[in-house]
């Protein structure tokens, strides 16, 4: 005997405890099941891209810190790049040194929230999270050492960093790497062998090899896929091709392939900064002959970084003059929704929460 | 066994209810006997005769101290420092203001003399509510006279007074943070302990003396 | 390390697919015809020596007097990349390019981001609506010439 | 069978206010009251009310003390402070609570059925109150004692269902709808691992009264029959609402679940009624197999009581902490597909055992309880192995991230 059902079209979103931000997705359910899925995205809309046009080369970096909010020491980093590429500066090694180890601890931060927020909406009553968050703590009161700001950094200028480490800023990262793995390993204890995190996540929301590179999706979705592409280690930009790191790999590209991969991507995060104390030696951290105004020559530039969400690049255009003439934004959190909608049909509502978590976008920069 | 991991995760959740919490009771903790009396510099028997109520509540741990997160000396908060003497009103910190928040009107002048001519300041808005702390400003002044400050805490009920005026400024103590200024960084200073009052010590270079300017601006032209 | 092709050797390519195409060569990139973009990026991403199967970016540039659409073009399997730019809507004329997204499912989201904040058309796309701007919103704001 | 009138507080009130030779004799130094026994009945309603007084404004301090309890205890299993604004270590968090829904907005939506809407909040709290009735708080301190006290508490609780599909559907919204359909389907079905879990407590106490159940009791039931025990704290768990049952409420997915469009008392109700379900149900848990007021005898027997009720209670805090929440149709697959077994396999061997032994002694209760230990260790280890988490391994191969050099 099969029952006669009908439909339901609703809203969730955007104001709504699990969609990481002001994401609308308008939902048809039949009973428990999702029929159809539909992104509602511009709701954090500010218009970076033509902010930019009218701000100096050195302003715009305020702006890319507000993309991505759990990530913009790496959106600095690729504005940076894209800038000294397109004027021509060679940074210096200690600026980019410092600049290598901001950004993986950003990364470190970036995927404990990802995780965290991802077991937050499998339902575990923030426990997991409010662990994650208190390493990132740790990272953002480094962050404070730094440049004196948790969030919006700005630390990062055209040719290295603003300003050097301060004395008190090695014994913390030094004890920040002591302690880790062991807060890691306690994630671990705590989640991966959880029986109702695996039949939760194993088997739901698989994405294919084929369809994933297909649908530009990158960073740890695609790797959780199985596609060894990480532009760390393929298109090596700042001293990563002086670094050994291994990649994670996912086989199916299911949800808990995708919570994995960032656990080990963490790991591997923590080596990546040993091996920069190391690497690391004194000098100046920003050429002297870099003037505060930037003022690159006519053409384009793109330069694409492995953030934490995926392959993010700013696509700049100059004319000449001290702002660019365009500045465009490849976001990774935007282009890795497309394919939402196939993830999730004829899922349970609830697995749509878990899906939407393990894709780990972020609003700031979806819709930029 | 089915079952394990939830009860491994069981223990890992019990191992964090025994640990340190990482929260802090900003900015009023409650503390007991000997907390207290380490905040009021007394011993626990010398506390109850100069601070009787909170001796008492100390035996309770409720007695109530000052507590603050700790803060790097390079963080950007609110309340700019600025300095007068150094300053030469040549607007460069409004100029390089990405939100163009900042406010200068000047007169030529006498006062502030640092390498060749300078204005006296008339008026030096900051439009605090729209600022946000990206210290653009401080890193483009030349004579080291504008610092971030290193207050956080200045919540008010209007939104017209959240502009700094160049009173306020004037008056205002002066803590600045050692953000972009690395030469306060060496000395070891601590913004949220010290107070810097003399303009000589903020600064990357000595201000010239009259004969110095004279060499420079005159004699070598 | 990811070889970025320069732009005679991206000219070298597309003239084996189609040797009319190239409009013009740059140092890092070449420029192409509209007309023929669809049956050389479909070429670019089967031929056994492109394999150009990811699209890493795709955007346009207001130029004032023309539009250029530019295709950040990546190979997984090679592991080399080219940039391929299309000029459309000379003197600002109704700017059309043919859609992308059944050769890159992945152009679908960017693609009506362009159309949305640069009011480029782009046919034959499944669902051309505005991504970031509501429908109802007047004008295109990437535009160099959009006031509000 | 025990009434009401043996119970040892009640005797002591009614034999305050009524004058009889009965009183006269067990209590001699009160001797009698100033009711004559004509008016008996009145003297009895006063010490009923009294007594119904004491219990309802205790079941609502114990709701206060429990939600600070629990906001107290999950911050410091998640490793922070938790409340400490009013009052020493913010005991006082929770009447501010109480004072702030109070005086909320009461707002009904338009779309809502006005008098379901209003009635479900008043459903959900009296029923649970009616638990506290058959609860033994020490020995010989209770309300009454039914002869089918565990019947009682079963059919009583199954009425939430009711309250919380009526909100559901009441409040005209389509997050409360699902949440009160998911209530119904979940409620419903873990009604039978519970009811089934407890026949196992019945058939070794021989009766349905809570006190005999507890006098029965040598070994407390949580060891003697660990399976029963288990099943019995999973269903409650679920019939509670609680993490990681809490699938109608669903924070992360239906917002409120069935109560999205409750604000004000109404939404306090709520609040009231989930909690004091909690209380009553760790009572319920404590006095079914952790042997109720019984413990040596250093202390009175309402303190053993009180201890093992709030150890329960913290079982519960922990579970919320530790767990993410199951999907709904995990939920209903592991009611119908392992509870469900597990407590009829746990109910077969109760009975193959008191076949073998129908009155057993101490070292035979032992005996019996080892083999429980090892068919609970048996029975888990098969259900695991059918229902946990399959897919483990790809092509028979174990699933492990790929390190790529």
């Amino acid at each position: 005997m099969s029952l006669r059902t009908e439909p339901v079209t609703m809203n969730v979103g955007p104001i709504h405890p699990s969609t990481h931000g002001v994401f609308r997705m308008r939902v048809t359910f039949d009973g428990e099941e999702i029929v159809d899925v539909e992104p509602v995205i511009g709701y954090l809309h500010r218009g970076s891209e033509k902010l930019a046009e009218e701000r100096t080369y050195t302003q715009v970096v305020t702006l890319t810190d507000r993309m991505d909010y759990v990530a913009s020491m790496t959106n600095n980093q690729s504005y940076i790049l894209s800038v000294e590429k397109l004027a021509g500066i060679t940074p210096s090694p200690r600026g980019v040194w410092l600049r290598m180890i901001a950004a993986e601890l950003q990364r470190i931060a970036s995927h404990a929230v990802a995780n965290g927020f991802l077991i937050n909406d499998l339902g575990a009553w923030h426990t997991p999270l409010l662990y994650m968050l208190r390493e990132r703590e740790k990272i953002l009161e480094m962050f404070e050492m730094l440049c004196g700001a948790r969030i919006t950094n700005s630390y990062l200028r055209p040719g290295g960093v603003f300003m050097d480490a301060p004395d008190q800023f090695w014994p913390a990262l030094n004890r920040f790497l002591d302690e880790m793995p062991n807060r890691i390993d306690d994630i671990e204890r705590l989640l991966t062998t959880n029986e109702i995190v695996l039949i939760r996540t194993q088997n739901v929301g698989v994405l294919k090899k084929d369809e994933c590179l297909n649908a530009s999706i990158t960073g740890p979705v695609l790797r959780a896929s199985g596609v060894d592409w990480d532009l760390r280690d393929k298109n090596p930009y700042d001293y990563y091709d002086q670094i050994e790191f291994s990649r994670p790999l996912g086989e199916i590209g299911d949800n808990h392939d995708r919570f994995l991969v960032r656990i080990f991507e963490m790991r591997e995060s923590l080596k990546i900064l040993r091996q920069c104390i190391e690497n690391i030696e004194p000098g100046p951290v920003r050429p002297k002959e870099v003037p505060f105004l930037v003022r690159p020559p006519k053409g384009d530039s793109y330069v694409p970084i492995e953030s934490p969400k995926g392959e993010l690049g700013f696509y700049l255009v100059s004319d000449g003059g001290i702002s660019p003439f365009r500045c465009h934004v490849r976001a990774p959190s935007l282009i890795n929704l497309t394919l939402l909608r196939e993830m999730v049909l004829g899922d349970k509502i609830a697995d749509l929460f878990v899906t939407f978590g393990s894709i780990d976008v972020n609003m700031g920069e979806v819709d930029r | 066994m089915f079952g394990f991991g939830l009860i491994k995760g069981l223990f890992v959740t019990l191992k964090n209810l025994v640990g340190p919490t990482f929260t802090v009771q900003y900015p009023n903790k409650r503390v007991g006997l000997i907390k207290a009396s380490k905040y009021y510099n007394k011993n626990p028997f010398s506390l109850f005769k100069s601070h009787p109520l909170e001796g008492f509540k100390a035996i309770v741990g409720q007695a109530v101290i000052k507590e603050f997160p700790d803060q790097s000396p390079r963080f950007r908060g609110q309340e700019f420092n600025w300095f007068e003497d150094r300053c030469t009103g040549c607007a460069s910190c409004a100029k390089y203001c990405p939100l163009g928040i900042i406010e200068i009107v000047t007169h030529p002048g006498e006062k502030n003399i640092q390498e060749g001519t300078s204005y006296d300041i008339d008026v030096f808005d900051i439009d605090i509510g729209r600022c946000m702390f990206c210290g653009i400003c401080v890193e483009a002044c030349p004579f080291d006279a504008l610092h971030m400050g290193s207050g956080f805490e200045r919540a008010i009920e209007k939104r017209e007074n959240l502009v700094i005026s160049v009173d306020e400024l004037r008056s205002a103590e002066k803590r600045p943070s050692t953000w972009f200024r690395p030469q306060m960084e060496k000395s070891s200073y601590e913004p949220r302990n010290e107070k810097i009052e003399d303009s000589h010590d903020v600064g990357r270079h000595e201000k010239p003396s009259k004969e110095e300017l004279t060499k420079r601006w005159v004699n070598e032209r | 390390m990811t070889k970025c092709f320069s732009g005679e050797k991206i000219c070298e390519l597309i003239d084996e697919i189609n040797p009319q195409s190239v409009v013009s060569t740059n140092s890092d990139s070449v420029h192409i015809q509209p007309e023929s973009a669809l049956s050389v990026f479909s070429e670019l991403k089967n031929k056994e020596n492109c394999q150009f199967n990811l699209l890493n970016s795709l955007t346009a540039v207001d130029y004032i007097d023309h539009f250029e659409m530019v295709y950040h073009l990546t190979s997984t399997i090679h592991n080399h990349s080219i940039v391929i730019k299309i000029i459309c809507g000379e003197g600002r004329k109704e700017p059309k390019v043919s859609s992308v997204v059944n050769i890159w499912r992945g152009a679908d989201l960017q693609e009506r981001e362009v159309w949305d904040l640069m009011g480029i058309t782009f046919e034959n796309h499944p669902n051309l609506k505005r991504l970031l701007l509501w429908e109802e919103f007047p004008g295109h704001p990437l535009r160099k010439d959009y006031l509000r | 069978m025990n009434t009401v009138l043996d119970s040892v507080v009640f005797k002591f009130i009614y034999c305050m206010l009524v004058s009889s030779d009965e009183c006269a004799n067990s209590f001699k130094i009160i001797g009698s009251g100033f009711i004559s026994e004509k008016y008996a009945i009145i003297g009895f309603l006063i010490t009923a009310f009294f007594l119904i007084f004491i219990i309802v404004n205790g079941a609502l301090v114990g709701v206060l003390a429990l939600i600070w309890g629990e906001r107290r205890l999950v911050g410091r299993f998640q490793a922070r402070l938790g409340p400490n604004r009013w009052g020493p270590w913010g005991i006082f968090t929770p009447v501010a609570d109480a004072i702030k829904v109070m005086f909320k907005e009461d707002i009904s939506p338009t779309l809502s059925d006005k008098f379901v809407f209003i009635l479900a909040p008043i459903l959900m709290v009296v029923p649970v109150l009616m638990i506290f009735a058959v609860i033994p708080f020490g020995e010989a301190t209770f309300l009454t004692d039914l002869n089918v006290g565990v019947l009682f508490v079963l059919a009583i609780t199954s009425t939430n269902t009711l309250s919380v599909l009526m909100a559901g559907w009441g409040s005209g919204n389509r997050y409360g709808i699902i949440g009160g359909l998911r209530a119904v389907a979940m409620l419903l079905s873990y009604e039978i691992p519970m009811a089934l879990a407890a026949v196992g407590v019945i058939l070794m106490a021989g009766s349905l009264s809570i006190i005999q159940v507890i006098e029965s009791q040598v070994i407390p039931y949580a060891i003697f029959q660990p399976l029963g025990f288990l099943t019995f704290l999973i269903a409650s768990t679920a019939e509670l609402n609680r993490s990681p049952f809490d699938i109608t409420e669903a924070e992360s997915e239906l917002i409120a679940g069935y109560m999205t469009e409750y604000s004000s008392m109404k939404f306090g109700l709520f609040y009231l009624g989930e909690f004091m379900a909690t209380i009553a149900s760790s009572a319920i848990i404590v006095c079914l197999f952790l042997g109720g007021w019984k413990g040596p005898e250093i202390l009175p027997s309402h303190f053993w009581f009180m201890i093992k009720w709030i150890l329960m209670i913290c079982v519960f805090i922990w579970f919320r902490a530790t767990f993410p929440r199951l999907r709904v149709d995990q939920i209903m697959e592991l009611a119908w597909k392992g509870l469900f077994e597990l407590t009829l396999i746990n109910i077969l061997s109760i009975a193959i055992l008191m076949l073998i032994w129908p009155d057993p002694s101490i070292t035979e209760l032992w005996i019996m309880t080892g083999i429980k230990w090892i068919v609970f260790f048996v029975s888990l280890w098969i259900f695991g192995k059918l229902l946990g988490p399959k897919p483990l391994q790809k092509n028979g191969v174990a699933r492990k991230i790929v390190l790529q050099k």
